[in-house]
């Protein structure tokens, strides 16, 4: 959203995945939650990850942040590759990148009061030696994202969602990270809710200058926060393109279906329906050839046995598809 | 089982129901030594020579039996007595019998004298038993169930399994074992003396006494064992049941170790004997079951010194020796016993008492294995046990318990030592002359009892509880009797 | 709408919850009608009564806490709350059907689905087990799932398919009236569209009448005829679907629509309404909305709006266009 | 956004932080049942301290002329087989009951809860190592460990606190596990890994004052099961070392007044059942509050 | 399925094995000599040397547990008893029918008092009855249960002269220390169907089921109940395994043979190899019974079988 802002785009990348793979052993088999992600950020940039649930958007997220040891590839965060950091460097690095969770009820402590959760995290890096100090900081917090000063003793379960998800932000915010990801932060509220949050969020980024990686699967919120998007299916980045033209042209035919999928509060557009036929399929031992080969309307049979790789197709645009645009 | 089967009206009374206090460990008799298998061991088995109920030694296998000199006695067997297997009792039995006791561990002090591997055979019913040293304890020695004559052939048919299928010449066959429950066994209609009365016997286990009571007055048996004290006053009035009583061979003593330095004093012990009040005591935790005791061996035994009286209840005394044996300030001392209750309730009691004259005692209930443990290693300054003299004999009441060479785990745990005792023990195992003998043991307890070894406490009674249908029930008073001439009555 | 044409009419309905808490008023004065063959949308957020709407015409709120204060439910011209629970067994599941929100926790895991949905049909059409379970399989296939899959538990199955099993289940015995609970809020975009698509052939199919609850107006604007917009248990803009989408009359419908990202026009920011929803237990005095809305007067926090119908069956409960 | 205030009415409500119990204690007080047996409980830990002042009598005064009477002014519960008062002992028995309860469930807590807290957050190995030495230990007989270490130790009331203590050291290793596997993979835990906190942070600040509402139940409900295992220990005779007047032993002991006595018995009996009964109801209210989802 | 129970069997190896080590340890330490206790009081120093040697306890200990240990897997022995020279492995089994019918029917007893008083406390939460019958099972756990068995022995058997006190050989005495258990359990059943059917009630799938029109009964047996089995099974198994290794306190006082009897007197004996082979035993029950557990939940909850592979 950033450009939407009219906020000067700096082309600097402040993240980079490359080749990027997480798998889990289970007992089917290996499930390739991540398989092999290559995209960047830029600077002060929100990009975008959608996707149906399991496709590994908040695997894809924790690996980042090495809340989960990536399988292979790098995460160059500024510069560096942070999957090679020691633990005290990942601690360093952590103040510059937080998450903010999907559910704002499981990730706050239910035990902690607000103002425990806010400064936890400036406690635990030693940030400030005096309780003035801290305390002052925390209502900066507090006031940052709009929560009301009477609420510092209050715990988890006596807030409401939004505001919930407010102290989850704000404990995010409290180190001064650059970089934030965020892992479906709106899905879990209700619409009036949301549509306030996304608004904090917008406001922030504005006045911090934040980088934003966007989780969520719900297109129309990730379209309107979102410079570029990433759409993710089974593990894999099938489109990735600027927000305007995943919603004019999309290239992949999974994000067409996508698109056309979402109910959308008008009665006067008319719109081309494409439903996809199935399930998504298990990400354990997922099939060789292109992942949604099984549900695709123009599948081909060189699509069974080959993965299309991410290819540009133009300036900002890249799709994982045999025969992006010929539809 | 089949409890009520016993009280049933009607039904002709053959079965006798016996409910016992405790599992017997094993019914062959080399292996074990406990009151309970000697209470099945005696309906099967039968011994060269047995005790009366009123330890008068008489004929039973062997129907005479001399003194051929200080270390051989000579028996001769009683003709056409059949084993269970059927097979005739000879004197190679009797050697073999004695062979296989002289090897278990268990039953060795009983009959450990006799040299097992030298007993001749003159003939088939005369046997020549020797002994290792003159010991004049024997005959009561052949009497315990470790003297028990078993058959060889049924033995070596067996092997390994002995245990399972007993032969005995006794008036009753053991028929089946029912683990933790019960032992089965039936009349033997080829005994060789007058035939059991009742067809079948039934030997039931019930470990608990109320419960045991209980089964005695609701009909679930006939015979009921071990009754407890309380349930007696109870169980005499009840115009179903006869209470049995008699005095037992077991005295229990309140032990003061001699080799600790409070209790090395004469003094300090018989002040201890001083200040027990041993009447309340034996009325409030025995409820008036069995008697003060009056030396170390019940008055039952033969030999045993009857002009000793209790030291009686005189705490003035008391404090008097224990001022003169340098405690006038009291002392402090730690009172072991093991979980048996009555020896508990003891305990508390001393505990009590002792406190009147200043000694400040510690009761410590220990797990019986560990307590033995650590008597065996003399850690222990006070302690309640007791001896149970199990041939009725002196020697067998004495020796171990006061013999110097007997220290800790020998049986003398309180570590008395005493020259003249020592001196005296070891010449009545060699006095075969009855006055004499008796003379000596008469010396060797009143020595004990003035230098107060023991703190003497009680001699337990044998309480059986019956029917009073039933008729012809003697007691033992080694708690080993025998129901063949038992029977229902009107 | 012709008095004739009603299948379901509510009245005056007012349901409370009274707990340790206090009493949550979840429903007040709530006042609908369904025809014939029509959809009915209900929208609202989190605790605006959705549920509590749809447990009340099914007769299955827990009692207690749940207590009907007033008001009656006419089904058919009969009154759903006098009935004997004799009576009530016999519609539910018959006459009227319900799909609850989460297919994943709706369907018990030990049984196998064709035994549930063979269940109903065994209770209302006097079917032998095996009759049953050959209807259950033939409404599987209905709902495009291949019948030997039948002896199968839910835990085997996605939940797309879950949500059909939840559907063949609660169409089996061909009920006028299906309340379909937020049918697809668990369920991903590419299946929601799916299982809307399914609902919407069944619907046309059994010429079934149906409540469809969601608080997505994306939802409403794909599959509903009528919209009823509930805010904290009441009914503030009730009327047809286009007149909805054309003309959104109630501020808090037109604050409902303002907090929806537009996928075809680029705004910058987001126009939420403001605060948050009431505390059920201590709802505000006059019209429950006037706390966050921006038009609000001063007669708005001390009188509760009437019922208005501002054009042709076009009711809002606001003083705004009240004369 | 919402209202703003100064800087020292900021401090003033910061000083007034409530805590979470406070609304457990809150939930638990509505119940009634529970807050009956708390009632109990507290009658007992009172009647425990100030046992000196509640009886006249010494516990351990032996009147022999006055053994087993019934109960009667002069001694409300009778008394016992060596004159002495029952109710006395009763109430000074209080005290080592409740102290051998709590104690030995103290010691299963902390040991078996550090065991299980170390499973349930490594996990792997570890986790397999410690449950199935856990399971070992399950499977041997209480008794037998009872008996071993009174055996080994002396009876006397520490050592039969460890026999029980030990005995069910499992149960709360196998709870601390289960509770920790529940909340070791919730979000907050992720939360303060993402900015930067230890392991041994996030053990002691967030998952164990998480996993403490099952620990503190099944605390409660042991405790009670613990001075029944006591008076068990107490029948085949490794109870406490007289004249220490213990529930279990007296009703052990008295057991063959049963008939001719009832009160020797049934008193003590009583003070246990009553005292477990509270511990449950107490135990049980106390789970209720925990468990919101029970909240109606 | 197979391969699962054949898994778990294995894991049976290392469980007991550090039982036996346990127990081994556990006895060796424990002070108390085997020789000395059974030659008892009055037994002279030499003969308990003699008895020492005569059953190997003059070895070191790693000895002694190994050959302990090689005997059982090479020969499948487990020793002989020092006290009644009979085979381990045969003293146990003459003592596990007493055992297992007792612990068949305490558990009997303890499910049909505690899974009907649990589900009808469920349904009519916080009604009288609920209370009532919560009160009734506490009741149950909070006596002790020596006691208990005592009281019912007056009652039932002295008193009313209904019941045999004492004894096993025939239905009528198991009823009494059925009961004696069983009541002290239910109230931990009771307490767990309860808990378990609360949860279970508050489920979608029971409103759907009365949605369809379903019977309240019918909704309560059959959804519900199979639902809330789960907990039930544990606690069951659990009790049931606890149970077959014997009820010390209700066995010695209504004198059934059972195995927990057995265990005490032999561990009082430091009979070393019938304590060796009871614990082994009790802990075989153990594992036995939780597999058959799991295997249970298996037909319990089709989402458990899926995962047994
Ligand atoms: N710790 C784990 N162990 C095994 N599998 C996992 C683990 N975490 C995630 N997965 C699997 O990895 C896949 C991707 O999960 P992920 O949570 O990243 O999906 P998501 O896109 O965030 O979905 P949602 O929208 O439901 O949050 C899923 O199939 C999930 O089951
Ligand atoms: N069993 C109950 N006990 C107490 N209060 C309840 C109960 N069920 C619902 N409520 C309350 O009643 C109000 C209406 O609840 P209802 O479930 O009808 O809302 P809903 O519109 O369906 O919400 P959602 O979109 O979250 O499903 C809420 O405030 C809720 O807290
Ligand atoms: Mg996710
Ligand atoms: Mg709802
Ligand atoms: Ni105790």
């Amino acid at each position: 959203m950033a450009k939407k802002l009219g906020v000067k785009l700096m082309t600097e990348k402040i993240l980079e995945a490359k080749n990027l793979k997480k798998y889990f052993k289970t007992s089917k088999g290996m499930l390739r939650a991540v398989d092999d992600l290559n995209f960047y950020i830029n600077k002060g940039e929100t990009l975008g990850l959608v996707g149906e649930s399991g496709c590994g958007k908040s695997t894809t997220g924790r690996v980042i942040l090495r809340l989960l040891e990536a399988t292979d590839g790098e995460v160059i965060f500024n510069g560096k590759d942070i999957l090679k950091f020691n633990k005290n460097q990942i601690r360093e690095a952590r103040q510059k990148m937080q998450i903010v969770f999907q559910d704002p009820y499981a990730s706050l402590d239910p035990r902690k009061t607000v103002f425990e959760i806010i400064s936890e995290p400036l406690n635990v890096n030693k940030i400030y030696n005096k309780k003035d100090k801290l305390e002052d900081r925390v209502y900066e917090l507090m006031e940052t994202v709009g929560l009301a000063d009477r609420l510092v003793n209050a715990y988890p379960h006596e807030l409401d969602g939004g505001r919930r998800q407010r102290v989850g932000i704000a404990r995010a915010l409290a180190l001064n990270p650059s970089f934030i990801v965020q892992d479906e932060p709106v899905s879990a509220l209700d619409v009036s809710i949301q549509a306030q949050i996304l608004n904090l969020m917008h406001k922030l980024q504005k006045e911090l200058g934040l980088t934003y990686l966007f989780i969520s699967h719900d297109l129309s919120v990730v379209k309107h926060v979102s410079d570029r998007i990433a759409v993710m299916y089974l593990g894999k980045i099938v489109e990735l393109s600027d927000y305007k033209s995943i919603f004019i042209s999309p290239l992949h035919p999974y994000t067409k279906a996508l698109l056309s999928a979402i109910p959308i509060a008008k009665i006067d557009v008319e719109r081309e329906k494409i439903i996809l036929e199935g399930d998504v399929p298990s990400p354990v031992n997922p099939p060789e050839g292109c992942r949604f080969y099984g549900r695709c309307q123009y599948r081909e049979k060189i699509c069974e046995k080959q993965s299309p790789k991410l290819k540009k197709y133009e300036k900002n645009r890249f799709v994982a598809c045999h025969f992006a645009g010929e539809f | 089982g089949g409890s009520k089967s016993a009280a049933k009206e009607g039904e002709e009374k053959n079965t006798l129901i016996v409910g016992l206090a405790a599992e017997p460990k094993g019914i062959d008799p080399h292996p074990v030594n406990d009151v309970p298998s000697g209470n099945a061991l005696v309906q099967i088995y039968e011994t060269l020579i047995t005790q009366d109920v009123d330890m008068n030694i008489q004929p039973l296998l062997a129907e005479t039996w001399k003194q051929i000199d200080d270390l051989t006695w000579e028996f001769k067997l009683k003709k056409g007595v059949k084993f269970h297997n059927g097979e005739e009792l000879k004197a190679s039995d009797v050697k073999f019998s004695f062979q296989r006791a002289c090897e278990s561990a268990r039953i060795g002090h009983i009959v450990g004298m006799i040299d097992a591997d030298n007993i001749e055979i003159i003939d088939d019913y005369t046997v020549r038993i020797p002994t290792k040293e003159p010991f004049s304890a024997l005959l009561p020695s052949l009497c315990h169930t470790g003297g028990m004559i078993l058959s060889e052939k049924a033995v070596n048919e067996a092997g390994e399994a002995y245990g399972e299928k007993p032969v005995g010449t006794g008036p009753f066959k053991f028929v089946e074992w029912k683990r933790g429950d019960s032992l089965i066994f039936e009349r033997f209609d080829d005994y060789h003396g007058e035939k059991a009365k009742i067809k079948k016997l039934v030997m039931r286990v019930i470990p608990e006494r109320t419960n045991r009571v209980i089964e005695l007055e609701t009909g679930g048996i006939d015979v009921c064992y071990d009754i407890g004290a309380n349930d007696i006053t109870r169980l005499e009035e009840n115009e179903d049941i006869e209470v049995y009583r008699k005095i037992s061979f077991s005295t229990g003593y309140l032990g003061m170790n001699c080799l600790d330095d409070k209790f090395k004093d004469a003094r300090v012990r018989q002040a201890v004997n001083y200040a027990l009040d041993v009447d309340a005591m034996v009325n409030s935790v025995l409820k008036g079951v069995g008697t003060v005791a009056k030396g170390p061996l019940t008055p039952n035994v033969p030999g045993a010194n009857l002009e000793l009286k209790p030291y009686g209840h005189d705490i003035e005394k008391a404090k008097q020796l224990l001022k003169e044996a340098g405690f006038e300030n009291g002392l402090k001392t730690e009172l072991w016993t093991n979980e048996n209750k009555d020896r508990i309730n003891m305990a508390e009691i001393i505990q009590a008492q002792l406190k009147e004259v200043g000694i400040d005692v510690e009761v410590k209930i220990l797990e019986w294995g560990a307590m033995l443990e650590g008597l065996n290693n003399k850690e222990h300054e006070m302690l309640i046990l007791g001896w149970n003299n199990s041939t009725g004999d002196p020697d067998i009441g004495l020796y171990a318990p006061f013999h110097s060479s007997k220290h800790g785990k020998g049986g003398n745990r309180v570590c008395y030592t005493n020259k003249r005792v020592d001196e005296l023990l070891d010449l009545g195992r060699k006095t075969f002359d009855t006055e004499k003998r008796n003379e000596i043991y008469y010396e060797v307890q009143e020595i004990i009892y003035n230098e107060a070894a023991w703190g003497l406490l009680y001699n337990k009674e044998v309480v059986l509880g019956a029917k009073k249908n039933l008729k012809g029930l003697k007691v033992w008073p080694n708690n080993k009797h025998r129901f063949d001439f038992v029977y229902f009555g009107e | 709408m012709a008095e004739e044409k009603k299948l379901l009419e509510i009245k005056n309905l007012t349901v409370h919850y009274i707990t340790d808490d206090g009493t949550v008023r979840a429903l007040e004065d709530m006042n609908l009608e369904i025809g014939y063959g029509e959809t009915l949308g209900f929208v609202g957020e989190t605790g605006a009564g959705k549920t509590t709407t749809a447990k009340s015409i099914m007769c299955l709120l827990p009692d207690p806490p749940a207590k009907i204060m007033s008001g009656e439910i006419l089904f058919e011209k009969e009154d759903l709350l006098k009935k004997s629970i004799k009576d009530i067994r016999q519609i539910r599941g018959d006459k009227i059907s319900m799909i609850f929100q989460d297919p994943m926790t709706a369907l018990n895991p030990v049984m196998t689905v064709g035994e549930q949905i063979a269940e109903g049909i065994m209770l209302h059409q006097n079917l032998k087990k095996e009759a049953a379970l050959a209807k259950a399989n033939e409404m599987l296939e209905t709902v495009g799932i291949k019948s030997f899959r039948s002896k199968d538990y839910p835990h085997q199955f996605s939940g797309g398919m879950k949500q059909r099993v939840v559907i063949a289940m609660a169409l089996a015995c061909n009920p006028k009236l299906l309340i379909a609970d937020e049918p697809t809020t668990a369920l991903d975009v590419t299946i929601q569209a799916q299982v809307l698509k399914l609902m919407q052939q069944l619907k046309e199919k059994y010429k079934t009448s149906m409540i469809m609850i969601t608080h997505d107006l994306g939802v409403v604007a794909e599959a509903c005829d009528k919209v009823a917009v509930i805010y904290a248990g009441n009914v503030v803009e009730y009327t047809d679907k286009k007149k909805l989408f054309t003309n959104p009359s109630h501020p808090y419908t037109i604050g409902l629509f303002g907090c929806i990202p537009d996928v075809f026009s680029d705004e910058e920011e987001l126009s939420p309404i403001e605060g948050l929803m009431p505390d059920p237990t201590n709802l505000p005095s006059g019209c429950p909305f006037h706390p966050r809305c921006p038009k609000a007067i001063e007669k708005c926090s001390k009188e509760k709006p009437k019922n208005v119908d501002i054009k042709d069956n076009h009711f809002v409960k606001c003083f705004l266009f009240q004369k | 956004m919402e209202a703003k205030i100064d800087n020292k009415e900021r401090s003033r409500i910061r000083n007034k932080k409530r805590s979470q119990w406070v609304e457990v204690l809150r939930r638990l007080k509505k119940n009634k049942a529970a807050m009956f047996g708390l009632f109990i409980i507290f009658m007992l830990i009172i009647v425990a301290i100030f046992a000196d002042f509640i009886t006249t009598y010494d516990y351990a005064k032996q009147n022999l002329d006055e053994a087993l009477q019934s109960p009667s002014f002069k001694h409300f519960f009778g008394t016992d087989e060596f004159g002495r008062d029952i109710f006395t002992r009763i109430i000074y028995g209080s005290r080592i009951s409740l102290l051998v309860g709590i104690l030995a469930v103290g010691i299963a807590i902390f040991i078996g809860g550090g065991l299980g807290a170390i499973a349930g957050f490594y996990g792997g190995k570890l986790d397999n190592v410690i449950m199935r030495s856990m399971d070992v230990l399950l499977a041997i007989p209480s008794i037998l460990l009872a008996i071993s270490i009174v055996a080994a130790l002396g009876s006397g009331l520490v050592n039969l606190m460890i026999a029980v203590g030990i005995a069910n050291i499992p149960r709360y290793a196998r709870i601390m596990r289960a509770s920790i596997l529940s909340v070791r993979d919730q979000e907050f835990i992720e939360a303060s890994q993402s900015v930067g906190a230890s392991d041994f942070t996030i053990i002691v600040k967030h998952i164990i004052p998480n996993c403490l509402a099952p620990v503190i139940v099944q605390g409660t409900l042991g405790v009670a099961s613990a001075i029944l295992s006591c008076a068990g220990l107490s029948f085949i005779g490794l109870g406490i070392n007289p004249p220490t007047p213990e529930w279990g032993s007296m009703l052990s002991r008295g057991r063959d007044y049963l008939r001719d006595y009832w009160h020797v018995t049934a008193f003590p009996g009583m003070a246990i059942m009553i005292t477990i009964f509270a511990l449950n109801l107490f135990g049980d209210g106390l789970r209720d509050a925990f468990d919101p989802k029970l909240k109606n | 399925m197979h391969k699962y129970i054949f898994k778990r069997l294995l894991l049976l190896i290392p469980v007991l094995l550090g039982v036996t080590f346990i127990v081994f340890t556990l006895m060796y330490i424990t002070p108390g000599d085997p020789a000395a206790i059974m030659l008892g009081e009055d037994v002279p120093q030499e003969e308990v040397e003699k008895l020492r040697a005569e059953i190997g306890l003059d070895r070191p200990f790693l000895v002694q547990y190994g050959s302990f240990v090689k005997n059982i897997v090479l020969h499948g022995d487990f020793g002989t008893s020092y006290v009644t020279k009979r085979p381990v492995s045969q003293e146990i089994l003459a003592r596990f029918p007493a055992t297992l019918r007792l612990a068949g029917a305490a558990v009997l007893v303890s499910m049909g008092i505690g899974i009907p008083l649990g589900i009808i406390s469920a349904t009519k939460q916080y009604s009288i009855f609920d209370n009532v019958s919560m009160v009734f099972a506490l009741i149950g756990v909070s006596m002790p249960n020596f006691w208990q068995g005592l009281i019912l022995i007056m009652i039932f058997s002295l008193h009313l002269g209904w019941l045999p006190a004492s004894g096993f050989s025939g239905f009528k005495y198991i009823i009494l220390p059925a009961l004696t258990i069983g009541t002290s359990t239910a109230a931990i059943i009771t307490r767990m169907t309860r808990s378990s059917m609360l949860e279970v009630i508050r489920q979608d799938y029971i409103t759907t089921a009365r949605a369809k029109g379903q019977k309240e009964s019918k909704v309560i047996n059959k959804h519900a109940l199979g639902n809330a089995l789960i907990p039930i099974i544990t606690v069951v198994g659990l009790l049931f395994g606890k149970l077959l290794g014997g009820a010390v306190l209700t066995e010695s006082i209504f004198a059934v043979p059972g195995v927990g009897r057995l265990m005490v007197d032999s561990i009082k004996c430091r009979d070393f190899p019938m304590v060796q082979g009871g614990v082994l035993y009790i802990a075989f029950c153990f594992c036995i019974v939780n597999l058959l557990v799991d295997i249970l939940y298996a037909f319990a909850d089709p989402r458990i079988r899926s995962q047994y592979r």
